[in-house]
This record gives C-alpha cells, sequence and structure tokens, in this order.
C-alpha cells in the first residue's frame, strides 16, 4: 500500500511538471485533487454495466448465423454440382488452429485450417467447411459457419469472453463427411492494441513528438522564420480601416460548431480580432449561427477586452445568435451587411454553400473582405469573391502568425518538419512503386 | 483553479478518443462512445442559449423601439408561432411535428412545406445569380494566375453544357481530365496540409497551448 | 470614360440576364438539340426491347424536393415510357426526407396523362419504408411484409395487380431516381445479391461514382442529371408520337427545358466573363497606345 | 386558384428573390419570419429528436439503467451557469469537456483518416507505358507543389519559390475548375424555384383569372 501512495504521489508529480512544462505554472494539489476525482466519476460512471452505450448485444449476433448457414444450405441442395464418382476420399482439414482474435474488444475467436490434399479439384465439385463448436471437449457440437472450399479462416463471433470454446471443421462433400481433429480451449478476450492502426500509432507519436520538441526549442528562445501569409498581415490594416472610417467590423466565425477545428482555430483569430478592436476602439460585431461556437466566441471576445485593457467597452450585444438554419442565418447577417455596411469583413472558419453569398455581398458593400477555410469545396468561392483568403493549412497557422507567441511557432515548426517527412516517404513510394515494390505504400494502407 | 478546471478537463477529455482509437478493449471504448452520447445531449441543451439571446435582443430592440424594431416583431412571432408547435409536438399534440398517419400535414409540417422550405429554397438559389456577378468581376486576365483559373473555369463551364459538346467533342473529356488530374492532385495537397494543422490545432488544445475559445488568456 | 463604365457593369443587369435566361426557356419550349449517349440508350432499350406488356417494373423514388429539378423529369420520364408501352409500375418511396411526397405527385400528374389506366391494375404507389437497406432485403423474400397496406391504406391482398407479385423475382427491373446513398445500394446490394436489374438516375453531382458501377455491369442503364433525363425524354419523344405531343405540352417541366436553362445560363455566363475581358484589355491598350 | 399554402410559398420566394434588386422592406420581413421561424423549426427537432428520444424518456421509462444520463443533463445545465454571476466561470467546464473530446476525435481522424490514405493513395507508379505515366507524373507533382506551398517555416525563394510557385497554378486550375463545376447544380436550384413559381403559382393563378 505504501508503495501504491508512493507510486500515485509521483504521478502527481510527473503530471504537475509536465503542466508546468506547457505552460500551466501553478496548480494547487486541491485542484488537481478536485479534477482527478470529477474524471474518475465520469469514467465510473461511464463504465457502470448499463451505462447508455452498452447496446453490443452478443444473442444479436448469434441470430444471423443460423440464418447464414440456412441458406447457403439451401444453395447447396439445389447446387449445381457434378454427380460424384463412388470412390472417393475425402479428407478432413489440417492443423486446425483457434486462437482469441487480434487487435478487437473481446467476443471473437479466429479458426484457421490448412485445407486437405485435393481441396482444390474437389472444390469445383461443391466441397465446403463447416465449423462445428463446443463449450466443452465432450460437449455436443453445433455448426457456427459455413463456408466454401479455398477458404482456410473463419471469424466466429459474439462469444463470452473467457468461456472455453473447442472447435472442429467438418469437410462436407455431398453425403461424404470427414471431421478434424479438435482444437485446444480457446478464449476470447479484449485486447489492447489494434494492430492495424500501427501506422497511425508511428504518426502520431512522430507528430506530437516533433511538435513538442520545436515548442521547447522555442522556448529556449530560438526563433522560428515563418514566412509571409498576406491575408495575416491584412488583418491590422482592415481593422485600422474600419476604425478611421467608424464603421463596423463583421466577423463572422463559420456555421459550424466547437468539434469543428477549423472553428477553433477561427476563435484564435477573432481573439487577436478583438483585442485590436478593444485598443482602438472599433465596432465589432460577431453574429453566430451555432450556440456552442456562440457561447465560446463570448468567452474569447470578453477576455480580449480583458486583456487590452478595454473592459469598459465589452457589451454583450457584440457576440450575438441569429438561428441554427444555415440560410436564415445567411439572409440575416447578409441583410446586415446591406444595410450597415461594414469597413470589413472576416469570413473565418467551416463554411458551406453560404460562403458566395456571404462574400459576393460583402463585396458589393465595398468591404474589405478577409476570408479562411479548410473546406476544398468552399475555397473557390472565397478566391473569387475575397481581398484575402487563408487557404487550408493557413487558417491553422494563423494564431502563430498573429500572436508571435514563440510557443505556437514552434508547433508549427514541428507540423512543418512533419510535412517534409511525409514529402520524403511520398517521393521515396513513388519510386519504390514505379520499380515494382510496394512495401512504402502498403506502410500507408489504411484499415 | 477557475482556469486550470478547464483545461484539465480538456486535457482529460481529449485523451479519452485517442485512447480509445488505439484501443480496442471494450471498457475504454464504453467511456468513448458514452461520453459521445452524452455530448450529444449538452449540445441539444445549448441551443437554448441562442434562443435565450435572440429573445433578450429583440425584445430589448422593441423597448427600445430602435430602428428596425417592428421586424423584431416579426421575427419573435415567428419564433414563437414555430416553437410552440414544436414543443406541443413533443408532448404529441396536433398529432407531433410530421405528418399525420393518414397523410395530413401537422401545423408545424404545414409551415416546414410552406414557408420554411420555399425560404430556405430561395436564398439557396441566389446562388445561381451570385456565381454569375461573381465570375464576371473575379475572372480577369490580370496576371498568370488569375488567367489560369479564367482559362479553368471556361473549359469547366463549356465541358458541362451539350453546347460546348458540339462545338468540340474534346470539351467534356477535357473537363474531366481537369476536375480528376490537377484539381484532385490541389485538392489533395490541401487536405494534407489542412489536416496536417488541423491535428497540430487539436494538439496544442489538448495541452491548453492554444486556449482563447475558453477565453482564457496568456496571462495565467 | 464610356468603357470605364462598361467595367464596372451594374450587377443587377447580369441578375436580369440570368433570370430571363431561367424564366423564358420554362416556359417557352426552345428544343437545342440534344444528343444521346450510351448510358441512356441502354436504359431506354432495356425497357423498350426487352420488356413487354404486362411485365412490372419497379420505380423507387429516392430523392426528395432538394434535388426535384433534377430526378422529376426523370421519373416522368421513365413512368411514361412504361405506361405508353403497357408495362404496370409498382412504386415505392425509400428516401426519408420527402421521396413520398415525390412519389405520390409525380405518379399522380404522370397517371392523369393516361387516364386509360386503372389504379391497383396498371399501376400502384405501396408508400414510404423507413430502413431503406433492411426493406431493399426484406423484398427479395416479400413485398408484402415490407408494405403491408399501399399508400392509401388499402391492404395488400386487395389490390388486384399484386397478387401476382410475390418478391423480386416477379419484376422485371428497378429504376431509382437516386439523389443520396440509396441508388448505390440498389446497383451493390440488390443487384449484386439478388440480381435484378437496375437503372439509376442519379443527380450530376453524383453521377461519376455510378459509371462504376455500370462498368462492372452492377447496372443496365444510367441517366446522369438533367443532362440525362433529357437524353431519355428525346428517345422516347422519337419513339411514341404520343408522348412527344404531351412534351410539347406548355405548362410542363421537362428536362429538356431543364436543360435549355442550364446551356442559355452557363452560355451568358461565359458570354459576360467573355465581354469583361474584352473590356478589359481594350482598356489596358488604350494608355500604352496613348504613350 | 392556388391554393393557402402556395400563396404563402410563392410570397415568400418572392421577398427573397427582390433582395437581388436592392434591400426592401419585403426581403426584411421575410428575413426577420425566416430567422425566428427556423430558430423555432430546430427548437421542435431538438426537442422532439434529441432532448425527448436521448434523455427524457430513457430516464422517464428505465432509470435505474439509464441515470448517468442525469450527468450529461448536468453538463448541459452548466452552460446556462453564465448567468449566475457567482458560479458563472462553472460554464467553461461543460465546453471544456465538449472541445476536448471532439479535438481529440478530430486529431485521430485527420491523421489517420486523411493524411495517411491520401499521402498512400498519391504513391503512384510512374513505370507505365503511354499517357498514364504522364497523368500520374501531373498527379504526384500537383500533391508535391501545394504541399511545398504550404511549407511556412522556409523562405519561399530560389528552387522552394518555384515549386511553391507551381502550386499556386495547382491552386488556381483546381478553383476555377471547381467553380465551374458548381455552376450547374446551383442554376438546378434557381430551376427548382423558378418551375414552382412559374407552374404551380403563376400559371394557376392565371388561368383562374382568365
Amino acid at each position: 500500500m505504501p508503495d501504491f501512495a508512493r507510486q500515485a504521489k509521483l504521478l502527481l508529480l510527473f503530471s504537475r511538471g509536465l503542466l508546468r512544462r506547457w505552460g500551466i505554472r501553478s496548480i494547487p494539489p486541491e485542484t488537481f485533487t478536485t479534477t482527478l476525482l470529477i474524471g474518475s466519476v465520469v469514467t465510473l460512471t461511464l463504465l457502470w454495466p448499463s451505462g447508455p452505450a452498452s447496446c453490443q448485444s452478443p444473442p444479436a449476433d448469434i441470430s444471423e448465423q443460423p440464418s447464414l448457414h440456412e441458406t447457403t444450405g439451401e444453395k447447396s441442395e439445389e447446387g449445381d454440382a457434378p454427380p460424384l464418382a463412388e470412390e472417393i476420399t475425402l479428407l478432413s482439414a489440417q492443423e486446425v488452429i483457434a486462437r482469441d482474435a487480434p487487435s478487437d474488444e473481446g467476443g471473437a475467436i479466429v479458426v484457421t485450417w490448412i485445407e486437405p490434399e485435393g481441396a482444390e479439384e474437389l472444390g469445383a465439385r461443391g466441397l465446403k467447411y463447416e465449423v462445428l463448436r463446443s463449450e466443452s471437449p465432450e460437449g455436443e457440437f453445433e455448426v457456427v459457419g459455413e463456408l466454401e472450399a479455398g477458404q482456410n479462416e473463419f471469424l466466429d463471433m459474439g462469444l463470452v469472453d473467457g468461456q472455453a470454446y473447442f472447435y472442429r471443421i467438418r469437410s462436407v462433400l455431398g453425403s461424404h463427411r470427414a471431421e478434424s481433429a479438435q482444437t485446444e480451449a480457446a478464449f476470447s478476450q479484449g485486447n489492447w492494441f489494434r494492430r492495424y492502426r500501427l501506422n497511425t500509432l508511428v504518426l502520431v507519436i512522430v507528430f506530437s513528438s516533433l511538435v513538442l520538441y520545436y515548442i521547447a526549442r522555442a522556448r529556449r528562445a530560438k526563433r522560428v522564420y515563418i514566412r509571409k501569409i498576406a491575408g495575416l498581415n491584412a488583418v491590422d490594416e482592415a481593422v485600422g480601416r474600419a476604425t478611421e472610417m467608424g464603421k463596423k467590423i463583421l466577423y463572422i466565425p463559420g456555421i459550424m460548431s466547437m468539434d469543428e477545428m477549423q472553428t477553433i482555430a477561427s476563435l484564435a483569430i477573432l481573439g487577436h480580432v478583438a483585442r485590436l478592436s478593444a485598443t482602438y476602439n472599433a465596432d465589432l460585431e460577431v453574429p453566430n449561427k451555432d450556440p456552442l461556437t456562440f457561447a465560446a466566441a463570448r468567452e474569447t471576445v470578453k477576455e480580449a477586452y480583458l486583456e487590452a485593457g478595454r473592459p469598459d467597452l465589452y457589451r454583450e450585444e457584440i457576440v450575438n445568435y441569429v438561428t441554427y438554419d444555415q440560410f436564415a442565418y445567411t439572409a440575416s447577417v447578409t441583410g446586415k451587411m446591406v444595410r450597415e455596411r461594414p469597413a470589413t469583413n472576416f469570413l473565418i472558419g467551416s463554411f458551406y454553400a453560404e460562403s458566395l453569398l456571404l462574400a459576393e455581398t460583402g463585396q458589393t458593400c465595398g468591404a474589405i473582405q478577409i476570408s479562411g477555410t479548410a473546406e476544398v469545396h468552399q475555397l473557390p468561392f472565397f478566391v473569387v469573391a475575397c481581398d484575402y483568403t487563408l487557404i487550408g493549412e493557413e487558417l491553422y497557422a494563423a494564431s502563430a502568425y498573429l500572436s508571435r507567441e514563440p510557443v505556437l511557432l514552434g508547433s508549427i515548426k514541428g507540423q512543418d518538419i512533419t510535412k517534409f517527412l511525409l514529402i520524403i516517404a511520398l517521393c521515396l513510394g513513388v519510386v519504390f512503386e514505379s520499380l515494382g515494390l510496394g512495401f512504402i505504400k502498403t506502410a500507408f494502407r489504411m484499415q | 483553479m477557475r482556469k486550470q478546471i478547464p483545461l484539465l478537463l480538456t486535457f482529460l477529455a481529449g485523451t479519452i478518443p485517442i485512447f480509445a482509437f488505439f484501443v480496442p478493449e471494450r471498457h475504454v471504448g464504453l467511456v468513448s462512445t458514452g461520453l459521445d452520447s452524452w455530448l450529444i445531449i449538452v449540445y441539444g441543451f445549448a441551443l437554448l442559449l441562442g434562443v435565450v439571446n435572440v429573445v433578450q435582443m429583440n425584445t430589448n430592440k422593441i423597448k427600445r423601439r430602435a430602428s428596425g424594431w417592428p421586424y423584431s416583431i416579426v421575427l419573435l412571432a415567428g419564433l414563437v408561432i414555430m416553437g410552440s408547435f414544436g414543443l406541443l409536438g413533443s408532448f404529441d399534440v396536433f398529432g407531433g411535428i410530421a405528418t399525420r398517419p393518414d397523410g395530413s400535414s401537422t401545423p408545424f409540417n404545414w409551415l416546414y412545406t410552406n414557408a420554411f422550405l420555399p425560404l430556405q429554397g430561395t436564398m439557396f438559389a441566389l446562388l445561381a445569380f451570385f456565381m454569375a456577378s461573381a465570375s464576371y468581376r473575379a475572372f480577369r486576365a490580370r496576371n498568370v494566375e488569375a488567367t489560369i483559373l479564367l482559362i479553368a473555369a471556361l473549359i469547366v463551364m463549356f465541358g458541362r453544357i451539350p453546347f460546348g459538346e458540339m462545338v468540340s467533342k474534346w470539351f467534356p473529356i477535357v473537363t474531366e481530365w481537369i476536375m480528376g488530374k490537377p484539381n484532385m492532385a490541389a485538392q489533395r495537397g490541401i487536405m494534407i496540409g489542412a489536416a496536417l494543422g488541423a491535428a497540430s490545432m487539436a494538439l496544442r488544445v489538448i495541452l491548453g497551448i492554444e486556449r482563447s475559445y475558453l477565453g482564457i488568456g496568456k496571462g495565467e | 470614360m464610356n468603357l470605364d463604365r462598361l467595367m464596372q457593369i451594374d450587377r443587377r443587369i447580369i441578375y436580369l440576364f440570368v433570370a430571363a435566361g431561367t424564366i423564358l426557356p420554362i416556359i417557352f419550349l426552345l428544343g437545342l438539340p440534344v444528343s444521346t449517349t450510351p448510358p441512356v440508350r441502354m436504359a431506354f432499350e432495356r425497357i423498350e426491347n426487352q420488356l413487354e406488356k404486362g411485365d412490372v417494373v419497379l420505380v423507387s423514388f429516392d430523392y426528395g424536393p432538394s434535388s426535384a429539378p433534377e430526378n422529376d423529369p426523370m421519373a416522368d420520364a421513365i413512368l411514361r415510357h412504361c405506361f405508353a408501352k403497357g408495362i404496370k409500375v409498382v412504386v415505392i418511396a425509400l428516401y426519408p426526407l420527402g421521396g413520398l411526397s415525390e412519389a405520390i405527385e409525380e405518379l399522380n400528374k404522370v397517371a392523369a396523362e393516361f387516364p386509360e389506366l386503372e389504379y391497383g391494375v396498371d399501376y400502384v404507389n405501396l408508400g414510404y419504408k423507413d430502413g431503406a437497406q433492411a426493406a431493399m432485403r426484406k423484398m427479395n423474400e416479400s413485398f408484402k411484409e415490407v408494405f403491408p397496406l399501399d399508400v392509401n391504406g388499402t391492404p395488400f391482398d386487395e389490390i388486384p395487380m399484386m397478387r401476382d407479385i410475390e418478391n423480386y423475382g416477379d419484376v422485371k427491373l428497378v429504376a431509382t431516381l437516386a439523389t443520396g446513398i440509396i441508388g448505390e445500394w440498389w446497383a451493390n446490394l440488390v443487384n449484386a445479391q439478388f440480381g435484378l436489374p437496375v437503372i439509376v438516375g442519379p443527380t450530376a453531382v453524383s453521377a461519376p461514382k455510378y459509371y462504376a458501377y455500370l462498368e462492372a455491369r452492377q447496372m443496365v442503364g444510367l441517366l446522369g442529371g438533367l443532362k440525362g433525363a433529357s437524353e431519355y425524354e428525346r428517345l422516347v419523344m422519337d419513339k411514341y408520337p404520343r408522348l412527344a405531343e404531351l412534351y410539347a405540352t406548355p405548362g410542363l417541366y421537362t428536362a429538356t427545358k431543364g436543360m435549355d436553362v442550364q446551356s442559355i445560363v452557363h452560355l451568358i455566363m461565359i458570354a459576360f466573363i467573355l465581354f469583361g475581358n474584352l473590356v478589359y484589355f481594350t482598356q489596358k491598350r488604350k494608355p500604352r497606345a496613348a504613350k | 386558384m392556388p391554393g393557402l399554402g402556395t400563396w404563402l410559398a410563392a410570397f415568400f420566394t418572392l421577398c427573397m428573390l427582390s433582395f437581388l434588386y436592392k434591400d426592401n422592406p419585403f426581403f426584411r420581413v421575410a428575413e426577420s419570419f425566416f430567422a425566428g421561424l427556423s430558430l423555432g423549426y430546430y427548437i421542435g427537432i431538438v426537442a422532439n429528436q434529441t432532448l425527448k428520444p436521448n434523455l427524457v424518456l430513457p430516464l422517464i421509462q428505465d432509470f435505474s439503467a439509464n441515470w448517468n444520463l442525469v450527468f450529461a443533463g448536468g453538463l448541459g445545465l452548466m452552460l446556462y451557469f453564465r448567468y449566475i454571476k457567482k458560479v458563472a466561470w462553472v460554464s467553461r467546464w461543460a465546453l471544456a469537456v465538449y472541445v476536448g473530446y471532439y479535438v481529440g476525435v478530430n486529431m485521430m481522424q485527420k491523421l489517420h483518416g486523411e493524411v495517411i490514405p491520401q499521402v498512400g493513395d498519391t504513391m503512384l507508379s510512374l513505370s507505365y507505358s503511354g499517357i498514364d505515366t504522364l497523368w500520374n507524373v501531373v498527379m504526384v507533382a500537383g500533391v508535391l507543389s501545394v504541399l511545398v506551398y504550404f511549407y511556412f517555416s522556409a523562405e519561399h525563394k530560389g528552387a522552394v519559390g518555384g515549386i511553391s510557385r507551381l502550386g499556386i497554378w495547382f491552386l488556381m486550375v483546381s478553383f476555377g475548375a471547381a467553380f465551374g463545376y458548381t455552376v450547374m447544380g446551383r442554376i438546378s436550384l434557381l430551376i427548382g424555384r423558378m418551375v414552382f413559381l412559374v407552374n404551380e403559382w403563376a400559371r394557376p393563378l392565371i388561368e383562374a383569372v382568365i
């Protein structure tokens, strides 16, 4: 027990050390413990056996199997196999092995075997394999699956973890039957790693370490160079223009919710724009389509005014909610553009069909427009109708670019190095693929 | 503490799906999908946040007799009518919100068909006009880039209509090629870049480096 | 000078052209030439040459109002073709967002053009069923279990023509007018597993992915978007004078008209773009000449 | 004579179209009504399709099996703490969990579902005979040059500058082509509205009047 306590304390210290590295300077121990407590309560409630997600019902899986058996069984009766010669030696399958199916959540066993000699020839005459299963070595075996000749693997699903299962493979050809030896007891279990996602794991580790490494490096005051991004250079000027003209700045953070990365990127830019607006005392408005984005945008703008030292200028109306329908929202915002003629429009975030409706109306109203999205299908419309467009990745780099914070710049650098490695991998992949060696491409196969 | 709990919650919540992505073990999956179904409910609650704001803003406007206040009455009328049909519908008053078993419309459905859909459809249809004016203004051969944009657009527009095919059978073929090769290549490039950018952003959020969305400044 | 003003042409003039280019072809038939392509001819010839009077075709409405301008004319053309040839039609709807209303509207419209045909004998509307894929599987066993009542609430067994129709085996062909994934299921599920020949009429946006199914012979015909529908209209008009007459009715929206709109509006846009560039270059050359 | 529903739909269609000429009271009425109506519509949808089946019914029908949904409801209610000054800061918790979870989901989705397959699919063989090789070269060159365009931490000069310029050209081809390709779909939508106005409203109206 003291051992456990020591480990827990070490873990606590380690996590606090980590957090400090990420810039969270001081965390009172009680806060940390509270959060851990909340976390464990949440985890426990979710883990409760009758949780909302416990909808996997093994019986459903089992019930599907007999029907499979039935249909194939029917076919074999009317099958078009040529009549059997009298002299036939039907051999049983060899080396039948049953083991837990890998990389799954449990409840499945995979059975493999080696086909008997002459299976290919007999396959043409209708050779089939029946997979038999029993819960005890002496117990009754029941058919759980049926496969055509040429196959040598069967995935048995809907099993109970920890229960012993025994398998046999029966070769069937007309009225002939040959049963294989019985397997040893096999148990299904949940696994701890999806092996087929190894390539993603490697990418995640490489990517995260590079990003973290360059963040740490940037902290040690190594300067990071970032190429010019015209759209972002124009931000300050655009806010300044609105101030001079005494007109509104309209900031539209896209139409998606906070589960979309583009929205989060957009709010980071909104923070910057709001700080500038507060400093210059410009008139900012942020109409919203998504209610959660609305809530988050409010926090962002409020904090930005506070940081700029002008909390007195902050009004609740700056960030407002319009409606949840994409086109009703668009109608309202375009109407607002025509009536209030904002000097500057920011259209940054995730947009769909409304992109051109908003951008074109803004254009005809004579506003400077800075847009940004990673939606490939909407980029053409922004490019056509806006003065500046942040294309794809530029949108995500914006918060680093605008704030010039070393930590953020470091993460861009890490991301760039990953990109460099991917370019190398792509070139190598093309070369090897051309030489007829597909192993690099295979490593990138998604499963 | 007020600033740190949210960051820690983000961190904890963010690691769950990443963990579940690699770990097939049933309980891990349960936590992840369970949290997902919770969040759908949380999102349902959020809509009311918007409704509250809309009602507040518009009643204020009407009270202050701000410019355009009569339109606020129209807006609130739409909200109250449709909203109450919808809410009453969830208690099966008026036969719910879809069509009744005999095929007749519930009030909610009638308004949806005869007001909501035409409004939505017309707003969407305005795009055809806007595409015409935007293309007229923007597709000018000002420099190399703009010229490439212009030519690609013209070829594809010709290639999509029978007239283009009559002029030359190559128009549809070249159109398909442009869509399938250079266009596809560029889109892939954008996607790969943007995906890396988004992943890096995600990492920054999980680590609490990017946090302006929570209204937590850098000072702490 | 004047050229400057031309450059800044009021966008409302462009809007006016676009509006006229849309409305006029809907009212007046222009009849721009339509050339037919193999995927559409395959669909037409399948019904024309391989089906006989009295055969049964299943028509599935797998789209809603949002894509009606594209899908409606396809549905109409296929229904008219079947009715003109004396083929019996079973209509169903599997698309949740308005598939049923489209099915009712289009079938009623086309059926009214053939007063000699009788509901329940020559055609029937079985209505909507949710869970498209499950319904499609189940129909292989029994139509009746999936659609116990028709759209009017008549029990399955009391519909005369349904007495002879038990499952896919009694149907010669299915035509699906589709906007989403349901069209693909007809090809890669119903055709692949149950062998029922499939014709798909998808929207233009999703048409490209169906070519793969056509090449793999999982479909016997394809009407891609308005263009495909207008080709089908041309084919039925050439074959059936009665339908040619019908398609000339003034108040009728057809794919041919829709395609006329497409061509004209595209050409208007192209013309404006070219005009804009022409003015731009003339203007750009001027100062140089002055020098 | 067109029915009431058709009249209403036609009225709103015309109001919306009038925006093309200029902003006017008709458009403003339609726009305001649309905003309110659509918000009301989603209240109905959320109440009937999210809160009722996912929260209320499970809690009423079988509380003992679904009691943990109370926490979900509690998390949702936290959003409203912002209206109570003393505990306003708690309203961030729900947002933090929401963002955190989906950020994690997104990170995996982007790396696993986009980066890996898109890079893998671009590994095309350049050793075919004939035109296919050329097209594969176009594809590979396009992806590489666009990726170089997005390389932020190197100056875009010299070779890098040249390649990134090529990337911009690819982007321009793509934008132009995608624009041209979309025109057709948008016109179809307009046709839909115009056919409604002409055939379902104006024609019966004129016929009824004459």
